[in-house]
């Protein structure tokens, strides 16, 4: 029965959940569930895993956008039903697997993909700058200090080259949030692309009282910078500009505290973060430069320190070795030096932890 | 094919050998799609101003559901008006994200007809992405999702979030646990909190098969479960020889089809224990020491495995830097067996739950609360035991909070006594 | 002329500061000053230093008690003229320092020195236990838990044989403070005896406001613990005992606050700190033993727990290897496995820092 | 020798290979000196009771300065009376404290005279310490030492503390900078912050030759300064061939009389920047790499030397734990010559002081202040400009206090225009 909107609650189905994980599983995955005993990457976006049986499947791995219409994974479904019997599934980080089970159908696969012009990247695997995770941006949310898909676009159209190959040291990963919330995560990544606003929020008094809890806003400040405020009769907020960091957490809770600005918002850059255990344990990653201002629609500036920081890192580094492996046995001294970026007064942490980031030691170099 | 708005700044996002957002939306929009056409529009205004154009979200939703959809209206209407109201709606995707495409079509067709068209796959967090919608359309989105497509909304708001995971055992041969039953069993057995906000905040859970971290659990979830093993690290030797001897290649091929392998230089001298030796002929492993960081293994998949006495190190705490700063997770269960139906890993996380909710004030991350009553105060709630393995090193401040049961008297001074044997 | 009582001024002289370092050097360190060229150490205690004009002083180390009398120090002027011509130094750890210029007198000084029952130990060089860096406790001082020079005695008499040689993996450092004013700065040993007191200050109302600045003693409570209070007309002060970690920082400033008590003091002992940049950068000493009550004369338990992670230091640690780079290397959780010592609650750090101790990885031991 | 009060207890302290000083102070009581025995008295009480029976130090001192003197007063003058006053006298020691026996023998017959006869040979902080007198004998004691003995009183109080280095250059192959003279050159100059108090707090010196850092200054120095050197470790080949070859004692004998050297596994691999090469024959170091750790140097101290482009590593603000917790020093100067008068030294203690006066709360220690107030703060005040050898790592939070000059309109919106381009 289709839905009735005179009758929203009519056998109303919730609470059932996701879809279970087994449900769209190519036959192959599903006899061989658990028992896969290693793996092979062919060439690179190509991956073939063989399980204990001798049973192979092969995983074609394309970049995305993310951002994605309907009628591209109808393309992509067009795709998957003629190589992989209709059987496809998405990474974590974004990109698009096709998962072949007829180990004839891969070759004609790849080729096919090859014949779509610029829209299935082959690549993403190994060594390799696989597909920036990120976030909404222009394109969705309130609090962005930078755009999302366009920054992404441009940075892997210059890194394309670094997409579908695997000449890295290692894995690099990109990661991308368009302000300090950082639903991207970018806290741990190789390289981090985050939007900064630079102005503190101006305070709409006729509105605060109206559409903000002024508790909550005082007490969303890390750094305690809000007092309540009275203008006249109304209630309002008075923010002490000296110590805003413009961490966009007060307008998150009150959208009467605007700090979006054209001139004032830019992108920060960081690096040396990782999330896997491998040899080295997490790390996050650290500021490489401050600030570089808006510059849609291709955003240059960002994309060319962002190939600084990894040509340094291709030419430095050696096989196995993360960025952020790489600047711990060079130091920092070394990493700025070699990527031509500078060190400057906000390198230096000023916030809570600050004083275990300080050099207690004479071992330096000069 | 005139669009209703210009987008020379867009239009050069159609250039370069990356997949285009913006060749795509416009050829949506081309087709007719009036929501893509003044998406284009306000996002080409973005550009020209470089600020976003979208308000505050309100509050809007599916009934008896708190989470799941981010309300969001264009603050121009008037330019756009066919984005005036561009609600998102979450939609909680099959753990780690395989489809066929019959459903996806389902998805795509529906998708069609509500909304925009426009999707992320996935968000962030995992879920499907459905981007921008009208209010009125929320009902018949969400009807047809539990009636046709057997799916249901993520999570938002204070709420559980969506599980994710790593692939698992599905396609991965270092898989200690299944994440996949673990994710899809947490997110049925918890419907109640990720539908319905009873938190301080956000709580998310990311479960990853082996220290690789595939989901990335230890940087972006309160709960963080990963698998490892305690046994030892299954070695055929036969296969070290081959990688050696050059018949195979090493790392699986990740840098390339080379042979040139250095089994000292690439795996011994890089094991961060130092628990390994290779004697030219066999390879030994001092598993006592091992802290089973995967590099060994990852360098010769066919001859290295993880051992079979399998679980889970389970973390806690990690989250975005608002507002206390960014946290990784931290280990507080350094090994826990993980087989359905998981019972003992639910009471955990209840009386994990139980203590944040009566403790946490609004907005707090569990980490935050952590930080701020202590590991010390979490440990007891949830009646575990310290470890040396949930620390990098012990206190190295004197500030020690000694317990007062501890010490004879506790507390008190006999002040008269005290002031007999010493005169003021 | 003499001290005149009545004129105190007389001919005052202020201000002139220390007699310059090299009033009293010997003849041989003035010619060959900053012309060093190598040491070595020629047996336990003895060091040779050869400079680049061939000129030799040999340095005859003893361990003394610092805390020593006049006539002690008469007996060490002594035995410096008979063989030493008069000069020798104190180290920065306490130790004696007989400088011989002339190589005949070395062997007789040390026959002579070893003559002398206990009094002149010879040793603390190279890969041994040297002397322990101490403070006043009960012998000088208003704010110490636990007694200093009774403890050393009692834990060098323990440690006498590695103070007598080089048997050691690498040098091992131990200091004593009597009290968290911490001025042995035994933050940065490889094993720290701290005095600790585990009862908050009881506070004297009636005494309080005569003796105490009250603004003073509410801002010497790092955690806070201190409120103004009015006990009638009397200003006072209020301890939250919850909050208070026994810092005794309220009581420095404060005599009406005592928290000194018989049964509440004692003994934390810390391992694994460092000063030198050798190898790895200094370190801070970590929690080993939280508490050990005050067992004077002889302190036998503290002692004991001391010769447990000696013991096992030796016995696992490698050449050149401090105590901290062996528990770095071995892990924390097989510190406590080979020393016996028992983690509990209060090894994890809870204080302003704590987050960066805690195990952000999957990476341990089972 | 029958002494006034038993002490059973301290007497168990006479037993045991390591020198005792309850024999030492029983064998002055023994000769009559009345303050050592009621000490003893004191003592044993201490070691009944397990409390020290010291009060709380009155402000005693000599005339025209503020430090010196600790004061100390017994609390059972009843049982105790010749201890019932006991101060402490702090004497300023010759740098690295060689004396000859006529200075000794004079300081002894003073302190007999005018004191208990007992003493610290040194202080923590490296003074002389004159351990227990009576008020009335202040002012002879220090008339005495500035007369007849040409020494001064040390500091106490927030003052700046006496200066104390490594006994560097006159005994030392390693040391880079002249400790001796740098402290006693600053102790000298700055006579008046060290006898009369002016700063919030204690301020203290500390001078090592070299990175081993044999005063502990790192750790115990508002102001630590540490010699190091900018060019290339010197190398004799001959002589690593001596080392290698077991003709020389490696470690100079630190570890016993040892001729079975491995220079790889003892020198090459231990060097924490591995910037070391030996092909068996001769030594190559990458001296752009070498982070001056002194490791090679001092286990072939005969081969090895440091390099002649001298001078010193300025670092500040370290501290015992009370009140913010401990902290080492952290570089703020990689690299300053120091050579007499130590002018630039000298100008950057000033800044340093003037900001420490200027914004110091009281009993605020130097770290403690650039934490409150932010390392970039202390920076500006000095006049130093950013390095990244100041620290270990860039922050890793992204909460920036970016300069209000470098953003076009600074800290102002145009709220107009704003809510022109965006509707509320
Ligand atoms: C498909 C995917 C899991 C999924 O459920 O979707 C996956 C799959 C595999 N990962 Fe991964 N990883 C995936 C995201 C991750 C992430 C998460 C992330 O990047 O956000 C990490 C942590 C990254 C980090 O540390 O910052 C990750 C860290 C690794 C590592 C550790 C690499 C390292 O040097 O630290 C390995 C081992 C290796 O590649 O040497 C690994 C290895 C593998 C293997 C070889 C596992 C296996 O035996 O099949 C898989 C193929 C790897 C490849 O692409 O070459 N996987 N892998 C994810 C693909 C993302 C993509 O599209 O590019
Ligand atoms: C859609 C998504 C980004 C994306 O493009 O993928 C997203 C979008 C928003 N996030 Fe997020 N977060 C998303 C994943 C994340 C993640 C990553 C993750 O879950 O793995 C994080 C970091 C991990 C974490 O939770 O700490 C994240 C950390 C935040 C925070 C900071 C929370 C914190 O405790 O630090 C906020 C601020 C808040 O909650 O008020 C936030 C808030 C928001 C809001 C709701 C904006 C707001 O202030 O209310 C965004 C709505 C945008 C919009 O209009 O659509 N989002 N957010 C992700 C959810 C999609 C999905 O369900 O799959
Ligand atoms: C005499 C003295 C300096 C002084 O001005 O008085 C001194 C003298 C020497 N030290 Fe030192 N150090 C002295 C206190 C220190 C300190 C400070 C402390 O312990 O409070 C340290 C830092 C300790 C720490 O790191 O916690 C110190 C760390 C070193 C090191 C580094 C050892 C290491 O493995 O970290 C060396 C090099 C070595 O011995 O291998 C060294 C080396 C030396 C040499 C070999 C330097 C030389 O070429 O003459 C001297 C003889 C060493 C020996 O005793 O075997 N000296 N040395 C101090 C003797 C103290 C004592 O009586 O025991
Ligand atoms: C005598 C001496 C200990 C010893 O037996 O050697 C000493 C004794 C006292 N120190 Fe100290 N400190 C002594 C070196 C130190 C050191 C070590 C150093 O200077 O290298 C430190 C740690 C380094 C530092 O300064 O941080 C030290 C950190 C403290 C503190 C904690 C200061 C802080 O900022 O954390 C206090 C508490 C205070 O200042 O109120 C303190 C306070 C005291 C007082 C004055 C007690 C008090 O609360 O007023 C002690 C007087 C005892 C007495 O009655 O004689 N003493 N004090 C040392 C001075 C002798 C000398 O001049 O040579
Ligand atoms: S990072 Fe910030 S701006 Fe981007 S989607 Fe998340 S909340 Fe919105
Ligand atoms: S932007 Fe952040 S720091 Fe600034 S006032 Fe708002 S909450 Fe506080
Ligand atoms: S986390 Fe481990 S188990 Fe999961 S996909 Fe990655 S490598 Fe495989
Ligand atoms: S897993 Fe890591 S720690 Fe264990 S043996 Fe292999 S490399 Fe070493
Ligand atoms: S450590 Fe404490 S008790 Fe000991 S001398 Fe210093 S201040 Fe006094
Ligand atoms: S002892 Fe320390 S913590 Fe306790 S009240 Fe006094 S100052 Fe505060
Ligand atoms: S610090 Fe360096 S120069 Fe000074 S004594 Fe020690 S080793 Fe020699
Ligand atoms: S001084 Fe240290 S860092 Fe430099 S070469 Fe020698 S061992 Fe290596």
């Amino acid at each position: 029965m289709a839905f009735d909107p005179n009758n929203v609650m009519q056998d109303r189905i919730t609470d059932i959940g996701p879809p279970k994980y087994d449900k769209f599983f190519p036959p192959v995955i599903r006899e061989n569930f658990g028992k896969w005993k290693y793996h092979e990457i062919l060439e690179p976006g190509v991956l073939m895993h063989v399980s204990e049986s001798g049973a192979e499947i092969y995983s074609v791995r394309v970049g995305s956008a993310r951002l994605i219409s309907t009628d591209y994974i109808r393309e992509v479904c067009n795709i998957a039903d003629k190589y992989c019997g209709g059987h496809l599934r998405w990474t974590t980080r974004n990109n698009i697997e096709f998962l072949v089970s007829d180990k004839s159908k891969l070759q004609p696969l790849l080729a096919d993909l090859r014949g779509r012009g610029s829209w299935f990247p082959i690549g993403g695997t190994g060594n390799s700058i696989t597909n920036i995770v990120h976030t909404q941006g222009w394109a969705h949310c309130h609090t962005p200090a930078i755009d999302a898909s366009g920054v992404v676009k441009a940075v892997m159209d210059d890194l394309y080259e670094y997409f579908g190959n695997h000449k890295l040291p290692a894995q690099i990963r990109i990661a991308l949030a368009c302000c300090l919330n950082m639903c991207g995560a970018v806290h741990c990544s190789d390289i981090a692309i985050l939007g900064v606003h630079r102005k503190p929020p101006f305070v709409e008094n006729e509105r605060v009282q109206k559409v903000c809890e002024i508790p909550l806003v005082i007490a969303a400040c890390p750094t305690a910078a809000i007092k309540p405020k009275k203008v006249g009769e109304t209630k309002s907020v008075e923010i002490n500009n000296n110590r805003c960091m413009f961490c966009g957490n007060c307008y998150t809770m009150c959208p009467a505290l605007p700090l979006a600005d054209g001139e004032g918002d830019g992108i920060a850059l960081w690096v040396g973060g990782k999330v896997s255990n491998v040899k080295s344990a997490p790390m996050f990653s650290k500021l490489a430069v401050p600030f570089i201002p808006n510059e849609p629609p291709r955003w240059p500036t960002a994309v060319k320190k962002i190939r600084q920081i990894i040509e340094a890192y291709a030419a430095g580094a050696r096989r196995y070795e993360r960025v952020g492996e790489w600047i711990n046995r060079i130091g920092w001294e070394r990493f700025f030096e070699k990527t031509g970026l500078e060190f400057n007064h906000e390198h230096i942490d000023d916030y809570r932890l600050a004083m275990t980031t300080w050099r207690t030691t004479t071992q330096f170099k000069f | 094919m005139a669009l209703k708005h210009a987008t020379p700044k867009l239009d050069e996002l159609e250039k370069g050998p990356w997949p285009s957002f913006v060749s795509d939306v416009k050829k949506m929009a081309a087709k007719g799609n009036k929501m893509c056409e003044d998406w284009l529009g306000l996002m080409e205004l973005s550009y020209t101003e470089k600020e976003g154009h979208w308000k505050h979200g309100g509050i809007v939703g599916v009934f008896g559901y708190g989470g799941g959809v981010i309300g969001r209206y264009c603050d121009r209407p008037d330019m756009f008006p066919n984005v005036a109201h561009f609600h998102t709606i979450r939609v909680n995707q099959p753990a780690s994200k395989y489809y066929n495409t019959e459903v996806l079509r389902k998805l795509c067709d529906m998708w069609d007809a509500r909304g925009s068209g426009l999707t992320n796959m996935h968000g962030s967090t995992g879920d499907i992405v459905l981007l921008g919608t009208t209010t009125d359309q929320l009902e018949p989105v969400f009807y047809e999702l539990t009636h046709d497509l057997d799916m249901d909304l993520g999570g938002s708001g204070s709420n559980m979030r969506t599980p994710e995971g790593c692939l698992g055992m599905s396609r991965c041969e270092w898989s200690c646990i299944n994440t996949q039953d673990i994710i899809y069993d947490i997110t049925q057995e918890y419907q109640d909190a990720l539908h319905r906000p009873m938190f301080p905040y956000k709580f998310k859970f990311k479960a990853s098969g082996c220290p690789m971290d595939c989901v990335a659990a230890i940087a972006r979830s309160d709960c963080s479960i990963i698998g490892t093993w305690r046994d030892e690290i299954r070695v055929d030797q036969e296969a070290v020889k081959a990688y050696t001897g050059g018949e195979l290649v090493p790392h699986a091929g990740a840098d390339g089809q080379r042979r040139d392998f250095d089994i000292k230089a690439e795996v011994i001298d890089l094991c961060p224990t130092h628990c390994m030796e290779y004697d030219g002929k066999s390879l030994k492993i001092y598993d006592e020491d091992c802290v089973r960081c995967m590099h060994c293994i990852r360098v010769m998949p066919r001859a290295l495995r993880p051992g079979l006495d399998r679980g889970a190190t389970i973390l806690v705490g990690a989250k975005a830097p608002i507002l206390e700063g960014a946290q990784l997770s931290s280990v507080v269960i350094p090994f826990m067996k993980m087989e359905s139906p998981y019972t003992e890993f639910k009471e955990f996380v209840e009386k994990l739950w139980d203590w944040w909710m009566e403790n946490g004030k609004n907005r707090e991350r569990l980490g935050e609360l952590i930080q701020r009553l202590t590991l010390r105060e979490f440990l007891k709630a949830v009646e575990i035991e310290p470890d040396p393995r949930m620390v990098n090193t012990p206190r190295f401040n004197p500030y020690i909070f000694y317990d007062p049961a501890a010490v004879p008297g506790g507390w008190e001074h006999d002040a008269a006594a005290f002031r007999k044997r010493h005169q003021a």
